[in-house]
């Protein structure tokens, strides 16, 4: 199994969301992170003093796939994720050795 | 869920509702010709009386509503400030068809009011006898004490009643312990007869609102998880943001009582922010001593106390009386907070019993040490200007009205729980209240700068989230 | 971004104000002596207007801010405080300047007043003819009431405004909309002159700003996302605060339109505080029937529609007929805001027409059904009082505010499009206004106990984050 | 820690309350007999003059608590609404002990008030010579002036005070700067009988807090991080609630110290508006042109400076005067707060020389610039209208202050300096005050939905977090 | 090592990292996060708009263990954080390569 | 590739970032945590009621690297988050096996 985590435009996640629903994904997990990269901030002013604002809200989507369904979701989050600008994100694939459903304890595929 | 059990639920607040129009349209009308003819009113007390009574409409909602507001946990804050809410609606309805009747109509018996002002029937622009302002005025200042004395009661069990139940509660104990203690004390009833001095509700609005929270909070049972396992309060500048309004609003509570806009309202304003400047600093003081740090909750909170304890002497006693009625006040409420709750184990979610049952008690009593003839001529001299008696009146006053409240409460909750469960479930405590009785979440923060989360899916042009005064985006070098 | 056109832009609005101050230095200083030597005034009925005034001031800020700056998300809550607060400065200075002339100078032809008090000559501290408090007082009252008219209206444009295009608009609408309007229905105009009966502001304020509001929001378009994908409110505690804040201002509103302190006064504040409670109450049974759950939401914007609905009626009907006029508006406006809105697809953000066009539309024509001169022998009868010929009168008002206001704000939305657009840019929009209008955030919180986030690096020796009453520490026993 | 010094530290406190009720004992009860038969009072005056003592503690709290407490971070913020709200409760016993005797007993040499006053000894409930209102009504309304401007220079040293010494601080700085001061220019000092107008407080409260904060900024040093790594305001929103408070409580301020309900208040009540909004939109113009934006912060800054301005001249000048003052008070204050602070490098955290000394100087000069005998025949003509002697009395007047409050601050910050140091440790300034000196965090939210966090285990059946109208759960079709 | 990723229901935090500690884990690390699965969100009413509350909040808890814990600390969280009802939550094992004690520099499973 | 996970002390942030970036880092994702470990946490008391404290601020930083630069980074960290203190936290190093910029579309370490 795999592990997609991808980081996007918060106001993508709806698309990104339903894109992977699509493919057949049931669950997945976000988090709301802030990112730093090529995309610069943008500058806040009060009272005069002046704030930047370097580190910019982003989501961070992390799902966890069958193998075979890595490339599907990666072409689903590239689909809807994708502005062409300067902070569109990433997505790392990480191997998970296993997987457990609280709810039943079953265990591998069959817990996704 | 049975959906027609549901609908059957739902069309009950329907019919209630219709009912009440129905006794509505029989009133109508026909009451108010004989009102029609304003006689001469003094101005000057009447803008007074006016600011004031919408002085102590600001303390229930936003003053109290913020108050409690802030001090439970972010599930179930919505809730928390409906009940304020819901009581200024609901009480201010109440009391113009039969609770302002119920309270000021002609006596009968030294225990109730009559009916001739069902429907504010007769309350109209002219003074009524001997008064320098309007009957509505005086009917409405009224209203506003009858408000949040209900509004208070509700900190016991914020965090677990049902709304329904709460509704209902709210209702019967307005008309059945507020108005007829409200009779007693000031509209002509037996302890005002034996000359039970309470100059702006120290029986009638804390004594009654913290002995029944008391009663409530140990029939309606603790918290899942109180004690070990609360949540701190969610927003402590709310509170602080309430206890200032509270302040403020009480101004108008207490010198307000005075009627007048002269030397007595004065010195009932006076000893207002005296009592409660020296009852802040004390609560500060003793958690110094006692803990280490003094906290900015203990210092509103005192600040309340001292508010409490003041309001029945607030017409009666000297500036510096007012100063030790205030320390006392703390003292007092600090101890039933942090030791008696704690040891007998009840779970009044919001102190109303610490702060207003026994500050309200301690006022009562206060007033039958420091009262002074010589501070006002209308009042009486208390234990310190060598009259006993009127110690005596005092706890009588306190004993009848702990009994009101306390056996009444009882009563009044025992009926409603017999109609609807007075809890909501554990699903539902755990949910929060917010969610689970009223479908609303209070606050839908994004994270920092979060700012476009779940909006429109947008056109490719549309990226950058912080177009204006970005930095220009070159593409990287390389 | 082209640089040149920057400049030329910035320069603009400090190019507009030098000329502001030029115009000024016209009128200064002669003006004054005149009203040098006051005549005598009632101080109880100046007090009572100038806490009114006061009173009605809160309403716009930090009232109203609150009430809709709790409604937005939260990247717009800075632009929709700014819209109240900046109101606020706006219309305080257009007022003093030309509007109070425009509105109540000497009657040209029924339709406007004349130049006579331009930039405030001839307001003085003396009463005017008839009145028993300082003109100034008068004036001032009235300046509130031009103020939160024009801030009502920023609720259909919310979240989507541009600012430059706000303040034109603002200024514009108060001068050729809300000017002449005050005239026609309190300042000698048509209106008055007919018999059209409005009490505290019906149709001069809530019929204005709602209808305006429509149009507004229909020629600016829906926000993007609107209807499917939008955002909860941000902060329904800040709009509880709002609601609660605009009641307790409202009593400056009606009852402060009495000008003096008596019994009419206290009329105006039974009334109004009773229509808001009956609405409360109204709008959150409603919700419990259709929608199985009765939310505060609900119960504040009832309240607020009741209080709409009593303005027109406030001095002349019964306590008992506020009940139903309360009722009524919450019906009225309910229908207005969950079916008229969705049916018809226009994006009124924060319900002005809702709750204030149609609130204020029922008031004014509840006003020609329950008004009756046994309350105020300076009113009328109306419908139910045997006299039709008020409830004539009264829909000739509606018509004719509703056309002014329409018209004229769909021309002056016209005018103010061709010298800037109305409408931020998309990438603005999903940005949010704060940031990007204003180059602010709201809100800066850190994670709960996130304290230090941030902050300068901080030698060795300051690591531990919470040092007092930290549990020692020991090094682990390994 | 050491043990017996803590203890030692904590009994401390306790003895120095129980020493302030030995000295109030000996005051007690006697004092009042002499009051006892009140004379006839203006009840129009009282009932205004007691609402504007209510409006000013507004002022302070929630007004000026929230204003403050916005701007700081969000470890902060408890801390920072805790120094006003103890201010309240601090010098509001004070001042009844021997504040309003230092300020308004008999004269003294022009310097001091006799001590007649001790303990509010004859402040009763008659008008003191010449006055319409009750003795103790002028009494309260000058505590709150009193309030306020302690609570004001905390903004200097807001983030990094230590608790004990902010407590000992306010208490001399009241005692031996602000009443002589109150003493010079209305209690029949010196400043009184030179005819230096200040109508309600440029330089007794504005002058003095703003000079006293420039030298406690310099004296305490900066903030850690200052200026290059601060965090930005954590709550705007409040920041705005608090300005519209203070414009609101302004009112009482301004107004109040007319003294009766007439004309006059009506002037200063409209000129205090008209200053305020013209301020206000000054500094967004400003801000406008100079950074591109205009923000809210920027344009409520301006108009509390137009606010501060506006006082000394608020019963002495022309409608349009105020415009000009108002906007000179942005131009003013804007360049205090943007160039002269980071050119001097000093951290007044929340710019209270900036805008409350710089903008009180500007007024006290203002009023000798455009003070008019045609408006208000007791007070003077100023330069503008041909006496230039009053611009250079106004001169005198902000030489004392600045002169009083800046030696005197700075002396007895050194004597507190001696006493405890004046700031929290590095480790208590990163932690954040909130915790380190109050045990407490501002808030506990959940994030958003997050409603059962840290709550008790509960039993198999509650798991559904939202069970009400969830949709139904059924299991998985596999 | 591995590190154990456990998204549970957020009251039954105190419980899990009880049940943690008593198998001997020292340290963790959670973080506020929303879930999207079989679990069923709930709907809101805001004068009458409905807003449908989809991503439910979980709350996400780190644990890097040494190999032969990772049995007992499935077990552990298995036994508190199960109501048997739909959103209990999953359990991802990881392979984590390397672990260091920022305070100190050790590394390994001393770093732990 | 590898992903460092490191958690730090909030208020560090700043320097850590400042350290990543002079190695040569362009890109990191930052996450607001809670920490329980070996730190002990404090006590606040609202009303004399006691709440203890246990889970304390943390920020958790994520940069994915090729792995030659994991060392550099690494010693960056530790040379600007180390305050010889308990809490100062870790860093875990696990294996990325793809990423891609979401942006343009590429893999591997042209990625970054
Ligand atoms: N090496 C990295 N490790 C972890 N997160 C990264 C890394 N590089 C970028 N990110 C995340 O991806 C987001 C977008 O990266 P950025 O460089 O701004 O734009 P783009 O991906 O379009 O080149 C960043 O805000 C950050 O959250
Ligand atoms: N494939 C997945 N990848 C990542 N997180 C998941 C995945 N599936 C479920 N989750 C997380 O687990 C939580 C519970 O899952 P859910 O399907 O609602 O119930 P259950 O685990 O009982 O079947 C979700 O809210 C989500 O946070
Ligand atoms: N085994 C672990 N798994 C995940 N996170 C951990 C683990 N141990 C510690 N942490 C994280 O590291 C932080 C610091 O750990 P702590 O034991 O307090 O101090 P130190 O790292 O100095 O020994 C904790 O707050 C927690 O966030």
């Amino acid at each position: 199994m795999r592990k997609i985590e991808s980081i996007i435009r918060p106001h993508l996640l709806e698309a990104v969301k339903t894109a992977l629903q699509e493919i057949g994904v049931i669950g997945m997990t976000i988090t709301e992170v802030k990112g730093f990269g090529r995309q610069k901030g943008h500058t806040e002013t009060y009272r005069g003093a002046e704030y930047k604002v370097e580190f910019l809200p982003k989501i961070k989507i992390e799902v966890v796939l069958p193998e075979e369904m890595v490339d599907l979701a990666i072409d689903a989050i590239l689909k809807t994720a994708r502005t062409g600008k300067f902070g569109d994100g990433k997505i790392f694939v990480t191997p998970v050795e296993e997987v457990i459903r609280i709810r039943t304890g079953e265990r591998g595929e069959a817990a996704l | 869920m049975n959906r027609k059990r549901l609908k059957k639920r739902r069309l009950l607040p329907l019919a209630a509702w219709l009912a009440l129009v129905g006794i509505l349209s029989i009133f109508c009308s026909p009451t108010y010709a004989e009102d029609a003819a304003p006689r001469a009113v003094h101005s000057g007390d009447t803008a007074w009386l006016l600011v004031c009574t919408a002085l102590v409409m600001l303390m229930t909602a936003p003053g109290l509503a913020l108050f409690y507001g802030g001090l439970v946990s972010q599930r179930n804050v919505l809730s928390t400030l409906m009940h304020s809410f819901f009581a200024l609606c609901l009480i201010g309805i109440q009391w113009v068809l039969w609770g302002y009747t119920l309270s000021f109509g002609a006596d009968v018996g030294g225990i109730i009011g009559g009916l001739g002002h069902l429907g504010f029937r007769g309350v109209g622009p002219d003074p009524s006898d001997g008064a320098t302002v309007p009957h509505l005025a005086f009917a409405m200042f009224q209203a506003m004490f009858a408000i949040i004395t209900v509004a208070l009661i509700t900190g016991a069990f914020a965090e677990r009643m049902k709304f329904a139940a709460f509704i209902l509660f709210a209702l019967l104990w307005a008309t059945f312990i507020y108005d007829p203690l409200a009779h007693w004390t000031w509209g002509g009833g037996w302890l005002m007869k034996r000359g039970v001095l309470d100059f702006a509700g120290g029986t009638v609005v804390h004594i009654s609102s913290g002995v029944s929270a008391l009663v409530a909070a140990l029939v309606i049972g603790r918290r899942i998880g109180y004690p070990e396992k609360m949540l701190p309060p969610h927003n402590l500048p709310f509170t602080v943001m309430g206890a200032a309004l509270l302040w403020f609003g009480w101004f108008g509570f207490n010198a307000g009582s005075a009627l007048t806009a002269g030397g007595l309202a004065a010195l009932a304003f006076t000893v207002t922010n005296t009592a409660a400047a020296a009852a802040g600093l004390t609560w500060a003081f003793i958690e110094w001593v006692r803990q280490g740090k003094p906290t900015i909750l203990g210092t509103a909170t005192g600040a309340v106390a001292g508010l409490v304890a003041i309001t029945p002497a607030s017409g009666y006693v000297t500036v510096l009386s007012s100063v030790l009625i205030g320390m006392g006040a703390s003292v007092v409420c600090y101890l039933g907070v942090n030791v008696l709750k704690p040891r007998w184990g009840y779970d009044d979610s919001l102190d109303v019993f610490g702060v207003h049952g026994l500050g309200g008690t301690w006022g009562a009593i206060a007033t039958g040490l420091f009262a002074s003839k010589a501070v006002n001529p209308a009042g009486a001299d208390g234990l310190f200007y060598g009259n006993p008696a009127q110690l005596m009146n005092q706890i009588i006053g306190v004993l009848a009205s702990w009994a009101l409240a306390g056996v009444g409460t009882l009563v009044i909750l025992k009926v409603v729980g017999v109609v609807t469960s007075l809890r909501v479930t554990k699903e539902e405590e755990i949910t929060g209240l917010d969610v689970a009785l009223h479908g609303e979440e209070a606050y839908n923060f994004l994270a920092p700068g979060m700012s476009s989360a779940r909006l429109a899916p947008v056109s490719q042009e549309a990226s950058s989230p912080h177009p204006l005064r970005a930095v220009e985006e070159s593409p990287p070098s390389q």
